[in-house]
């Protein structure tokens, strides 16, 4: 008996504890979507995983944000204001998105947020903006299918990337295709798009294969695509499975001339731990490369090698989450205040210079007019830009201006 | 048809992956009922130790590797003996929660000492290529695998540490009394399985991604062939491996790879009604 | 008097060692049995078959007109078979009053064990007396000495009104007082309980028993009362060799 | 002693008008919401004290269950939202008409119902597979963890059913309750916390009765109770399933208050976590399992708004630490602590020196496979 009350009383004590130390902030006021620009300072969110499987590819995303926002803090801020970063860690783990979401848009009050990266973050976290009447900046290319008002997408929606990608094959000449991908969302939307379009265009899926995410067991996969003799694979793994992939791949004698493999996930960062003896001379498909002749390019590559080292590489999700920033930067500055509605009605049409080339905010849906660029990966683990669409393409990401597609969507 | 034949190696070569990682496991889980889940990360520190190896062995590191691997994640689960896990005899569950805390900490460790994005081990110049549907670096894992249990059949049973392990494994107090001193036995047991967790970290880095995670990948696939070979049984743990590796090989091919991890999952269960105990059993008349 | 148990042509074989070779044994109703035999001699595995814990290799185990093989253990106690181990185990985070109450327990249905126990119920009352363990009702088993839990144990099994008790080794490590409380609780239990005993103590076999069964290599070698067995040339060379109190058993 | 018999109600009255009263008026909504998400997990850590603290079955695979529940609700919740449409996950899966194994949770009874039955249905099963054939220690937790492992696959691999590694999130509506307002949400952090009470007062009681004794003779000598006339796979498959069920239910609870139920929640790592937080809180008192959940929850959320990368050497070394120096959790220290105390007090007044409470010492003992 004496135990248990001195238990109870021990669970009281840390209750207590924790209640006066959540409590001890400030308390709330409900006008959230101004709050971000009192003071001298404006606040802006930067939610990326920075623990757990997916913190290898998002801490570069973050570093990329913080450059942008040094950098026009070094030139005089927005609105003669500083930008204030608040970093948060989703921790590879979607509902912890939501809720340090929830924690940036309430409790620090943040003008905009910069974060993302999986499909499935994305998802968690639009319930969350879009009741709280907050703004999202989402810097990866992703499924389509989508189009929140208060999501802007700085990555490539599926027209501006898969689909280009399937127009390079066709040029090509690569008639029969195997489909390759982790087993989630993406791949899944992703090869659907790609089924439609062989369909329409004289292509052949020999096989459409998933693995589990964390996948490193590829040998019968492999067997199963050898077998196949596709033209080239289409190839939608994520992450660590991808390094087992195309080291077993090589090691059974597929090489990139008589078996391209066109991957959408693997960029320059990439390369280095899937080893560029495995997969040099095979195709990707971006909207960026380090590699790309821009003059907007050059100036971001030096600064990100002075920030962070000169190994370090920058890729087509950082590029695009250092965009977010300056898009949103010149959306504000045009409408003259961070206030969300505001800044949501200004930034359509917005047109600005990046390392990518022009990008011009699509005001209907909030994704980018990007240029599709197709490279092959070169032995100093570089990707060379072999093929691009010659002009940015209008972002669609219902894919209504492709007629094959039609019914994809579900209308 | 081909296809079909090739899954037959390619089962088989799944199955000595997942022998190599999981024979350590079967020795220090068998002997000592310590169910050490830090066991993925001595895979991984093999894994990195071919990585570092590079700077001086070139392409050869998977080779040089291999004994120093043994060494380095050997030393480490001796150490992890040394400071814990002796004090947790008689209670293999929480040696887990504490082997767990553990791999969290060495992950970490590992993130901030080699960084976070995957790091590239090279394989051998002459590993490249294949015979039929196995590439020569399968071919390598297999004998490698070949190699360790032999060798460790001859440990067991040709060497006096080998058979006293073996007294111990079947009835620690029995040896006790009989003048073995087992907290030394079981240093050895756990220094030789954690080094064999090493040397297939290094086997890995020819086929899979070398990173902080890479444990993780690994650790239930491990675990589970331990259960299904039963504890400390080395014959066990080679029917199991090959079993399952079939199994997953086989399974994969007529669905898919997520279906055929649920397949082997039930196939487990399934196995585990007919013998509870694993393939092979040691007898004891003791009431537990 | 009908036959309690009758075991017929059992055997055991272990990873090819015969523990029991061909046993047959009657035991009648209200008998007090003692099985001895030398260490390996096969009694503590004949008393693992007849309460389900070993499976025999052949041969069958009938009590009170049923088979026993086959069934599992708990079923085995339910038919009314209780037994004690060598090692005694009780519950020792439970008290002496918990201990016996749960084994009293043991035909209620489960979903009615969810109730809290109030009060003590006559079965534990009576065992707490015979036991004499009362002052150390609300006391940890934990903290028992070994004799005592030994009661303890017979207390448990006289809790659930069992037809066939079965003592494996009750008065090994114990000192000489409490072999003689020992004794005379497997009296008074004898009285109204068929029981078989295993015992190795001599001297406990000269005081308490009547009738004897001598196992041998997993065989029966002679089955009398103590003079007889005593007297049997057999059972000395069996026992050649060996003081009485070298027989006294392993220490548990 | 009528006075320390009060005590313990007491206590646990003052811990209620802490968590009814004063959390709510002190808290900000969204740290509100918080510690309704810890309570959530509380609820499950009761469970896994329950199943490993009482009956030393080391479930590594409670996950499943809280994602059993957690999918029951969601998908009910979805379908009110889709108003007879296709949830909004499907249209883009490209699922073209309502599954069958979604249509009965349409009706809210069945939905709730099976939040319960569904977890507690799974574990029976395996429950019965695994301990009549005397499955146990190490084995079992190896199992559950593989169950978890394979369960996460087998979601994730079925997008048009589940939402694949999404999950299913975006909910509006919880019977005609603005999910989204304040007043919703302090709704559902009272409902949660009565509910975290209730559960505990059950749990205790089960406990305390004679099923809960059985339940520590059948951890300590599952071979012992054998012959006592028990099946011990029975109290086990029993408690497995009642720790199965109380997963169910707080997984049914953390849809509405987290908005989203995905597969990161139920795989390995989250499973163990919990765990581990039943063995930082105390393992061997009902009390510690909810205690652990709530601070390792709140240590959680704090230490990685403070430094992302530092929490998982703190989280490791915290384990290690507990399970070398702590095994018996914050609760066993604290009990140590206070025996101390007590015998220093008494020695200084002179008193002969008072019995431990605790005596003979819970040893930490466990079944080996």
């Amino acid at each position: 008996m004496r135990n248990s009350v001195w238990r109870s009383g021990v669970a009281i004590a840390a209750l207590a504890t924790a209640l006066t130390a959540c409590g001890g902030e400030a308390p709330a006021s409900e006008s959230a979507s101004v709050a971000g620009g009192a003071g001298d300072t404006i606040k802006v969110g930067i939610l990326h995983s920075l623990s757990g499987t997916m913190a290898i590819s998002e801490v570069t995303v973050r570093d990329a944000e913080l450059l942008a926002i040094e950098e026009i803090n070094a030139s005089g801020g927005v609105l003669g204001k500083k930008l204030t970063p608040v970093v948060e860690d989703g921790a590879s783990d979607w509902p912890t998105f939501a809720e340090k979401a929830t924690k940036l848009i309430r409790q620090d009050k943040v003008a905009t947020t910069f974060g993302g990266w999986t499909s499935a973050s994305r998802k968690a976290m639009l319930p969350v903006f879009e009741r709280s009447k907050a703004l999202l900046w989402y810097p990866v290319q992703y499924e389509g299918l989508e189009s929140s008002p208060y999501i802007f997408y700085t990555g490539a929606t599926t027209n501006q990337q898969i689909i280009p990608g399937l127009d390079y094959l066709k040029e090509q000449g690569k008639k029969k295709i195997f489909l390759v991908g982790s087993d989630y969302v993406f791949p899944r939307t992703a090869n659907k798009i790609i089924k439609a379009y062989a369909a329409a265009n004289g292509m052949e899926i020999l096989g459409e294969e998933y693995t589990p995410l964390g996948h490193t067991e590829y040998s019968t996969l492999t067997n199963k695509v050898v077998q196949a003799k596709p033209d080239a694979v289409f190839n939608t793994l994520n992450g660590d499975s991808n390094v087992a992939f195309f080291k077993q791949l090589n090691s059974a004698g597929v090489t990139a001339q008589e078996m391209p493999v066109l991957s959408v996930s693997v960029a320059e960062e990439e390369v280095k731990g899937i080893g560029v003896d495995n997969i040099a001379g095979h195709p990707v498909a971006w909207n960026y490369y380090q590699t790309t002749e821009t003059p907007a390019n050059e100036k971001f590559v030096a600064a990100f090698k002075a920030k962070y080292g000169a190994d370090k590489v920058t890729s087509d999700p950082m590029e695009a989450g250092y965009n977010a920033v300056y898009l949103w930067a010149a959306a504000a500055k045009k409408a003259g205040t961070v206030e969300v509605e505001a800044v949501r009605k200004a930034a359509g049409g917005i047109a600005v210079e990046r390392p990518e080339g022009l990008v011009t905010i699509d005001g209907e849906n909030q994704h980018m007019y990007k240029t599709a660029r197709i490279g092959v990966i070169q032995p100093d683990g570089l990707i060379k830009e072999v093929w691009n669409s010659g002009e940015p393409i209008k972002p669609d990401p219902y894919l209504k201006g492709y007629p094959w597609a039609s019914g994809l969507s579900n209308g | 048809m081909e296809a079909f034949l090739n899954q037959l190696p390619i089962g088989l070569s799944i199955g000595a992956v997942l022998l190599l990682i999981a024979l350590g496991l079967t020795f220090t889980f068998g002997q000592m009922g310590v169910i050490n889940m830090a066991h993925g990360e001595f895979i991984m520190a093999g894994a990195y130790t071919a990585y570092l190896l590079q700077d001086l062995t070139g392409r050869m590191a998977v080779i040089v590797a291999l004994p120093v691997a043994f060494l380095v994640a050997g030393l480490m689960g001796l150490i992890l003996e040394r400071t814990a896990i002796r004090h947790f005899y008689g209670r293999p569950l929480d040696t887990l929660l504490l082997t767990w805390g553990v791999s969290l900490v060495l992950q970490q460790l590992a993130r901030d000492l080699f960084g976070a994005p995957n790091v590239q081990v090279q394989a051998p110049t002459w590993l490249q290529g294949g015979i039929g549907p196995l590439p020569y670096n399968r071919l390598f894992i297999f004998a490698l695998a070949l190699a360790t249990v032999v060798g460790i059949w001859a440990y067991m049973n040709r060497t006096g540490q080998g058979r006293r392990m073996q007294a111990v494994m079947q009835n620690r107090q029995l040896a006790a009394v009989s003048g073995i001193n087992t907290g030394q036995v079981d240093q050895r047991t756990f220094f030789i399985g954690s080094g064999l967790a090493g040397v297939a970290g290094v086997a890995l880095t020819l086929i899979g991604p070398v990173g902080p995670a890479l444990g993780t990948y690994y650790i239930v696939d491990a675990f589970l062939v331990v259960v299904a070979g039963g504890l400390g049984q080395l014959r066990g743990a080679v029917i199991a491996a090959a079993g399952l590796g079939l199994l997953n090989s086989y399974a994969e091919f007529w669905s898919d790879a997520s279906l055929a991890k649920v397949i082997v999952f039930a196939a487990i269960v399934a196995f585990l009604q007919f013998r509870p105990q694993g393939l092979f059993v040691l007898r004891s008349r003791a009431l537990t | 008097m009908s036959a309690m148990i009758e075991v017929r042509g059992l055997s055991v074989v272990f990873d090819g060692f015969r523990a029991i070779d061909g046993i047959d044994l009657t035991v009648e109703q209200g008998e007090l049995r003692f099985l001895i035999g030398p260490n390996g001699a096969g009694k503590t595995t004949l008393i693992d078959v007849i309460t389900g814990l070993t499976r025999p290799t052949t041969g069958e185990v009938v009590f009170d007109g049923r088979s026993l093989v086959g069934l599992r253990e708990h079923q085995i106690v339910r038919l009314g078979v209780g037994r004690t181990f060598q090692t005694s185990v009780v519950f020792e985070e439970l008290t002496v009053l918990e201990n016996l109450d749960l084994a009293a327990s043991f035909r209620q249905p489960l979903w009615s064990l969810a109730r809290r126990r109030r009060g003590v119920s006559d079965a534990v009352a009576g065992a707490l007396e015979i036991t004499e363990l009362g002052p150390l009702a609300d006391r940890p088993a934990g903290v028992l000495s070994h004799g005592q839990r030994q009661w303890l144990e017979i207390g448990m099994l006289l809790t659930q009104g069992p037809k066939l008790l079965l003592l494996d080794e009750p008065v090994a490590g114990m000192s000489k007082d409490e072999r003689e409380r020992t004794g005379e609780l497997m009296t008074s239990v004898a009285r109204d309980h068929t029981v078989i005993v295993i015992e190795h103590d001599m001297e406990f076999l000269r005081r308490y028993a009547s009738q004897v069964t001598v196992l041998h290599e997993g065989r029966v070698l002679i089955e009398g009362s103590v003079d007889q067995i005593r007297d049997d040339p057999r059972v000395q060379e069996v026992y050649l060799g060996r003081k009485p109190s070298d027989a006294v058993g392993k220490q548990s | 002693m009528n006075l320390a018999r009060l005590k313990g109600p007491g206590v646990f009255a003052a811990v209620a008008v802490l968590a009814l009263v004063v959390a709510p008026l002190l808290l900000e909504p969204f740290r509100l919401g918080l510690l309704a998400k810890y309570l959530c997990f509380a609820i499950v850590a009761l469970g896994i004290g329950l199943a490993w603290g009482q009956g030393g079955m080391l479930a590594l695979g409670q996950g499943v269950f809280f994602g059993l529940g957690g999918y029951a609700m969601a998908m009910h919740l979805k379908l009110v939202d889709a108003q007879g449409d296709l949830p909004d996950f499907m249209v883009w899966s490209g699922v073209e008409q309502l599954p069958a194994l979604w249509k009965p949770f349409a009706n809210p009874v069945f939905a709730l119902a099976m939040v319960v039955i569904g977890p507690m249905l799974i574990a029976t099963v395996l429950g019965l597979l695994v301990f009549r054939q005397r499955v146990r220690g190490a084995y079992f937790a190896i199992l559950t963890q593989a169950l978890a492992a394979a369960f996460v696959i087998l979601l994730v691999g079925q997008q048009g059913l589940t939402g694949g590694t999404n999950g299913l999130t975006n909910f509006f509506d919880l019977f005609g309750q603005d999910l989204a307002a304040d007043s919703t949400q302090r709704g559902l952090y009272f409902a949660v916390a009565i509910a975290t009470g209730l559960l505990y007062l059950g749990a205790r009681q089960l406990v305390n009765s004679r099923f809960g004794r059985l339940l520590v003779a059948v951890r300590d000598g599952e071979d012992r109770v054998r012959f006592l006339g028990y099946d011990p796979a029975r109290v086990k498959t029993v408690t497995f399933a009642i720790s199965a069920g109380m997963a169910g239910l707080a997984g049914a609870l953390f849809v509405p208050v987290v908005g989203i139920i995905s597969p990161a929640l139920l795989g390995v790592v989250p499973s163990l976590e919990l765990v581990v937080a039943v063995a930082v809180g105390g393992r061997f008192a009902l009390a510690g399992a909810i205690l652990g959940a709530v601070v390792m929850g709140y240590a959680k959320t704090s230490f990685s708004e403070q430094f992302a990368d530092g929490w998982l050497y703190l989280q490791g070394a915290l384990f290690i630490l507990v399970m070398t120096l702590a095994p018996k959790g914050i609760l066993g220290l604290a009990a140590s602590a206070r025996d101390a105390l007590a015998r220093r007090r008494t020695a200084r007044s002179g008193d002969p020196e008072p019995p431990p409470a605790d005596a003979p010492g819970r040893r930490v003992m466990e079944e080996v496979a």
